[in-house]
Formats: structure tokens, C-alpha cells, sequence
């Protein structure tokens, strides 16, 4: 038989979530490189106390309003905030859990205050590299980042050629939802620009990864040389409704900003 | 009863590959390993992941095909193949010791009941090549070893004890020799087949180690 | 004596520029730092890498240049340039941590004179995001802090201990603020430069270490 | 100024080493997928006392006969073990510093046999792994492989999830040698085939990194999505002879190949 790893909806891709699971969630900080519609059919789900891993814990629906002013994305598509919109998360696993405008409160910051979830906060290179470990197969590792900070504490300290550092474990996760632009049946990977990030770097993360990509291509139409993630690290692919494809939001972002 | 019988090296691997299930990725040591790869059953789509840095490659090349920059770990020349892809050697082994490699054939030295392997020192030479052997018995995620079932000199190379260096404790799940099909269990090896014309009690003359007989032993089929 | 002179964020942003040498690779924090970028000097070549994924990016994109996909660790929209590479996150802080980048550029909300930093935690939310500053700050060969050189309520930012939650310890090589340029060296804050119309006694007023004035201070360049 | 990376000559491009350098040698196995002329170029330099870090420590001159005759390589094309041929190791790091055939008895393995050379023999993986380390600025990190063989001996175990790690620390080298397919004047890489193996992993690993290429394109003419060794991991690059090219070997291969 041939492999398809490709799924029909993205609802049949999320769709042995279970409450208490972790999820990495791919993405930077901006909808355009986040697994929008993933994280939508999560949303329809339902699973609750997630711990969701994660750059940015997004800017949720009400946000989303201001940001696509200036982003000009499409309004009806959000980022990871909308998990905690929903109320599906427990705790954050995170670089960058407030965002730097005091203006701009989240709903996880909102929840936050009100000590209705966690937040672990990592550096992004440590966070990277984590999630890295746990793909890799690496037991620990012991990280210069974070020694006389508040990234210390609790954790091992070892002086290696005289520099202090922390031993820091992989994330293990129990999935990955990843945005990619282009996939084959395999699921043989491409990003495109700096879309790739977490993205990337989460493929093979957790034990289940799920890719939502633009468009699925015949096999051989990826160059072997420019695959980014190889098949073997992706589980399910979902492919993303014409309107929500890079090219037409382009076009549309483009067209909007140039009539202001 | 029918002539005694040992399988060849390519029957071996011919009883191996059918271990292989669809959709897996599989890589395969030098030797013995590599001729799994001659065995495809045409309904399984199987990926090959070599630990030089390619997933997916195609059989051999032929002279016409021959590209020197498209080599598998034993350095054989093989072809592309759509939908491969290639990657540096930190990746390749991220994916083998992160446990993304579903099945790993090796060739075995000596091989203990509590499935420890050892495969690498020479012990004529005194010294040998770790390769990739290591990472792969540690971080695939089913082993199966294919060796004779015995030295040269007749003596098991199923043992109790390895008396080579290890390459890996407690990693084989399955070891297929020229005489039998053995699985390596919590309770010890169970004998699963046995080669055209021999018995447990053969085998196990054999064997270092006490054999668990599967209630349900039977012959490996030849094809 | 001339008239006293604060420096715009603008020419924070010109006088840091000056630092960049032709060759290096150099990362922008968000804010001032950003600015740098607009300062290039037509002799030299600098490489911009960002952290979310790129090396050799271009200036901010226009409207018509606009791509979702190709954006800074601000989340401004760039442009592509010749030369340029892209890569996932992981690999973009191997690079940091790895000491690959020459110069890093970060706001600051207080620095020691022993060259702790500490800018991430907003007090007057209780919370705040490390984001990639602890990586840059312990990562590359040379860090340069850019700030005002007091808080809005003319305390100093500059201290002898950061009361603040920290970024890094000992790794502030430079401070550029709106008064002075400061090394900070073994022996302590060597002041190298004042604003116009500005003497070291009325900076180290607003500074709380002891400054070392340097043999040769001058005044900062503004163009 | 415009940066240019590209050197005149390999001879340029390794004139800094000195005697007692450890240094990373590109490639997995075959002659193809080596850094031959930067290797040549270090055996007209002479440094001495070299700790080399590489898969295969190489066939040299005399075993490159014997390869030659089924890789079709060019006869004056030889791989790392001409180090060996030129006395100018020291010691080994790596993985497969003895060849499988009893008849194929390396330079290195003589001088290893007579006790004039030093080996550390080290896990392929863990070799690409702790190459990565230095290039990553990582500590140390435990490892899953080798507790219980060869490899534990003298290093520090620890028991993460129930399993047995050893402590393995970053491989520091003072050059690389690599070889890569192309390269821009500011030291973008791409490879070919299988050829990127130990030369990607360890682009950017050591302090100074040399590539031998074939051609140097224009800025521009590789594709941003593709480039596999980011500029900043390399310090000079060393274009081969026409007759070094792929394409050129590649061609008289196939056509002796096709004469037998």
C-alpha cells in the first residue's frame, strides 16, 4: 500500500487529543507562520487542560483585531491565543508570554493574573533546543544560558572550562502542530521564508507530528536537496482551504495595504 | 524427515524482510543487512534510511546510473528516487537515536539471551570500528540481528555471556540465523522457527543459552 | 560651553552603528537596536541575522515588498537580499549560543558596572519575556546595551546592582545612552564619551558606580 | 568593503595551521565526499602532531589503488589517510578508524598497531553529536549511547527516565576542512548527494572553517530556502580545479564503468 499520510480535515487530524496532553504549537509570533487551522479544529476538539509549548502564547481573537491592522491578515484567522480564548490551557511552556506593550493583554496574561494557568518561562534558544533534545534522543544537556538568573532555579549547575551552566531536559510532548507550505504523501517537508522556526525545529519533537501546509505536492516534486523536514519525522498532513493559502493572502494583504 | 537444510545468506535476508511492514522506515547495516533490500514485498512501501544522510534512496545503481555523490553506509552507489530526501550527518543520527527509525538489521559477532550485541570489535585484529552500530542498536526502535548460527569453528554465537566488547545492552528483539528464527523475550529467547528439517533439540545444541520452544514452532518458509 | 544635548533615540541607534566593523554578523534586539539598521555605513558590509530564522536579510519591505513570511524578530516585515539564508529555530540559536555572532545589540532596563544585564522582567506588571535576550546576551562575542541613560523619573539605569530580575551576568561589553558611550572593563565603567555640552561629573551624577573617565574623552560624534 | 571569503589557492587556504592542531576532516568514507585538495594542500604545509576528528581516518595512497578500481575515483584523488601517509598524525578521533576487510590495512592502522599513533574511538552518532555541541555552544549532554560497552570508560553516568546516559562533551577543533558543492563569496553552502554528512554537521564546528568547492556563484544564485551551511559558519572557501569537478569525475566514472 501506499504511504498517504495525508488526512481529510483537519478535525480528523486532532482528532485523538486528550485532555491533559502536551502540545507543541508552532509559529514565531505572527498568524502567517502558525498552524491557524490546526489549532481552530483543536479549539472544536475540546480538550482541556493542555500544556501548550510554544514561542508566543498568541494574541487570542480580541487582539487579533488590533494586530490585523497592521498585518493585514485575514480577520477570521487566529493565532495560538485562541486556546486560552477557549479556555483549553493549563499551562504555557513558553519564551515569550507577554507581549511587550503593556497596552496589549493577552487573554493567557489575563488568565495568568488571575492564577488560572501556569507559565514556565524559557529562553527561546533553550526552549529550541529542548524541543531539539527531545526529537534528537539527547538524555540532558548542560546549557550556558540562564546560570544567576531565574532560569537557575531548581536545576543543576555544572562549571565547565570555567563557565557556569544548567542542565536542561528535553520537552517531551505528546503532539506537535506545525504550519508548512508545501508537503508530499510521505510527508516530506518544505517551509517558506521565516515561516520556518518552531516550526522546523518542532518536526520530530513529539510523538505525534501534524503539519498544515498550503498544498501537497506529487512525490518527486520536492527537491531531495531543499526538503527542510524529512518524512519520517511528520504523522499527518492537513491541507489548508484555498483561502487560506500563503499566495492569496498575499495577494490580499498586499492589495489592502496599498490602498491605504 | 525431510534433508536438513541452512538458509543462505540471501534467504536470510530474505526472511527478514519479512519482518518489514508497511510504511516503516528501515536501515540496514553492511552485509547481510544490506541484501534485505533486494526482498520488497510490492505491498509494502518501506523507507530506507541510510545513516550517511538519505532517507528514501532507490535500489543500486546500475554503471549508467552510477553517481558518486549517492552512496549508502557501505559505500555502494544507489539511486534517487522520488520523494527522497537528504540531510548532514547530525540529523541523521538525531533521527536514530531519537527512536524515529521503526526497525534496524544488523550483523551480529555475538548475540546474549538478554539481547545484549556485540558486533564491532575484531577480535583477530584487537581493535575494530564502533560506525554507526551503537546508535542504532540504542536508538532503534525494533533490532533484529542476522548472523550464522554459529562460528566458523562451530561455536554458538548465541550466547550467555558475550565475551566481545559490547556494541549495545539488552537491544535485540529478534535474531534470524541460517537455522532459526529466535525472539529475545523478557522470560529468554523463544524459538520461533527453525530452519527445512531440523529440530528444537538441534538447535539448541547449538545455542548457548536455554531455549524457550514456541508452542507454535514451525519452519521458516523459503519463500 | 556648548548647550546640553540628549541624544535622539535616532542617534543612539547612529552612534552604535559606528561599532559595527565591515564582516560582522550582527543581531538587532527590538527598539532602539532596530534603528541600527537604518545607520549603515556605505563602506562596510554587515550581515543581519535575526533570531527567528534568517542571516542576511534586507531593509524593512514596503508595502509593495510586503511578505508574511519574511519577517524579524519584531515581527516587521523584511526584505530579501542576495546572499541571504534562512533556517528553523534551533539552528538560528546554535548560531547564538554557539558564539557566532559578533555583536548584539539590546535595550536594557538596568546594567552593573560589573556588566550584568537586566531587561526582561517589567516590573510594573510582575511578568515579563525572556525571549531570545538571555541567548544573546550569553551568545555573542560582543554585546552593546542602548538606553536612556535614567528611568523617566531620573533615577539611574545604570547601578552597581540590578534590582531587577537578570538577563545575564557579566556580559555587557558597551553602553551607548542619550549622555555617554561606556565600556565596561575589568577595573570598572570607563566613560569614552559625553553628550554635547556634557562634563563626566554631571554623568557620573546620574550614574550610580564610580566612572573611570577615560585619558581621552571626547564628545560623541553625531554624525 | 564587499566580504570575500574565497582564497586564491588551497595552499592560502591552510597556511595558518601549526603543529599539535586539532582539526575536523569532512566526509564519511569515500574519496568523493572529502576536502582532497585542502588535505593535500596540508600535507605540502607539514604541520605536525595533528589530532585529526573524522569518520574514516581514511585508505592513503597505496589502498586508493585498490578503492580506485571500484569507485572509478581519479587515481591522484586521495582521501584523509594520506595524513597518515605523511606521518603527520598524531591521534584520532573517530569512528571507524580500522577497515572492515582484514586485507585492507590503512596507513593509520599500521602506525596504530605499532603504537606511533593514537585512536579515540567514538560512536558515529555521538561523533556527529558532540561536533554539533561545539558548533551549538552546548555544555555537554548526556547521551544514551555507550553505557555499558567501550565508550562509558572514565565518563560520568547518569540515569534519566530509568535509562543510562554518559556525559559526552563538545567536540573543540581549531580548523575544519570541508568540502561542499558550491558556495557564494560570503561562504553560503549547498552540498550534493550524500556528500553533505560530517561536512554540514561540522561547517561552523571548529574555530576557523575551510571549504573546498567546486564552483563559487554569483551572490544571489542560491536559493535562500536551500542554502545548508549559513554564511557565518564559514571562514574561507578554496575552489578545486576543473578537473576536481563533480561533473567532470562523474562523467570519466561513468564512461570507464560503462567500458567494462
Amino acid at each position: 500500500m501506499a504511504i498517504n499520510k495525508v488526512v481529510d480535515s483537519f478535525d480528523e487530524a486532532v482528532k485523538d487529543f486528550f485532555d491533559g496532553a502536551t502540545v507543541l504549537l508552532g509559529g514565531f509570533g505572527t498568524p502567517g507562520g502558525c498552524p491557524s487551522y490546526l489549532m481552530e479544529a483543536l479549539g472544536r476538539h475540546g480538550a482541556k487542560d493542555l500544556t501548550i509549548v510554544c514561542n508566543n502564547v498568541g494574541f487570542g481573537k480580541e487582539l487579533m483585531q488590533v494586530v490585523a491592522m497592521f498585518t493585514k491578515a485575514p480577520d477570521w484567522w487566529y493565532d495560538g491565543g485562541q486556546l486560552a480564548d477557549n479556555r483549553q490551557v493549563k499551562k504555557a511552556i513558553a519564551a515569550f508570554p507577554v507581549l511587550a506593550s503593556p497596552l496589549l493583554v493577552s487573554p493567557f496574561e489575563k488568565q495568568l493574573r488571575a492564577s488560572e494557568v501556569e507559565i514556565d518561562i524559557v529562553p527561546q534558544g533553550t526552549l529550541a533546543e529542548r524541543i531539539r533534545a527531545a526529537k534528537a534522543g539527547i538524555g540532558a544537556f548542560y546549557c550556558p544560558v540562564g546560570p544567576g538568573t531565574i532560569v537557575e532555579k531548581g536545576k543543576e549547575i555544572k562549571v565547565i572550562d570555567g563557565r557556569k551552566h544548567v542542565l536542561e531536559y528535553p520537552i517531551k510532548a505528546d503532539f506537535g502542530l506545525i504550519r508548512a507550505y508545501k508537503a508530499d504523501r510521505l510527508g516530506n517537508l518544505i517551509y517558506r521564508g521565516t515561516s520556518r522556526t518552531f516550526n522546523a525545529t518542532m518536526a520530530g519533537a513529539a510523538k505525534v507530528t501534524i503539519a498544515e501546509v498550503d498544498e501537497v505536492v506529487e512525490l518527486g516534486d520536492l527537491d531531495p536537496e531543499s526538503v527542510v523536514t524529512p518524512a519520517l519525522y511528520v504523522d499527518r498532513v492537513a491541507v489548508r482551504p484555498e483561502a487560506g493559502r500563503t499566495e492569496i493572502i498575499q495577494k490580499i494583504s498586499k492589495e489592502e495595504q496599498l490602498q491605504k | 524427515m525431510a534433508e536438513k537444510q541452512k538458509l543462505s545468506r540471501e534467504t536470510m535476508a530474505f526472511r527478514v524482510a519479512k519482518e518489514f511492514e508497511d510504511g516503516m522506515v528501515v536501515n540496514l547495516g553492511i552485509g547481510i543487512p544490506t541484501l534485505c533490500a533486494n526482498y520488497p514485498s510490492p505491498d509494502k512501501e518501506i523507507l530506507y534510511q541510510t545513516e550517511n544522510g538519505a532517507l528514501n534512496f532507490g535500489p543500486n545503481a546500475t554503471p549508467e546510473e552510477a553517481d558518486l555523490d549517492l552512496v549508502n553506509a557501505g559505500g555502494q552507489m544507489v539511486t534517487p528516487k522520488p520523494g527522497m530526501a537528504l540531510f548532514a550527518h547530525d540529523e541523521s543520527f538525531a533521527m536514530i537515536r531519537g527512536g524515529h527509525i521503526d526497525m534496524c538489521v544488523l550483523g551480529v559477532m555475538q548475540v546474549s539471551d538478554k539481547g545484549d550485541l556485540a558486533n564491532w570489535l575484531l577480535p583477530e585484529r584487537g581493535i575494530g570500528s564502533i560506525g554507526g552500530a551503537m546508535d542504532l542498536a540504542v536508538g532503534a526502535k525494533k533490532l533484529i540481528v542476522v548472523t550464522e548460527h554459529t562460528t566458523k569453528d562451530g561455536k554458538p554465537k548465541i550466547v550467555r555471556k558475550c565475551s566481545y566488547e559490547l556494541t549495545a545492552q539488552e537491544c535485540v528483539d529478534m535474531i534470524v540465523t541460517d537455522l532459526a528464527v529466535i525472539e529475545v523475550t523478557d522470560k529468554g529467547l523463544v524459538l520461533k522457527e527453525v530452519a527445512p528439517g531440523w529440530t528444537a533439540e538441534e538447535i539448541q545444541e547449538l545455542t548457548e543459552p536455554k531455549l524457550i520452544v514456541a508452542p507454535d514452532l514451525k519452519e521458516i518458509e523459503l519463500m
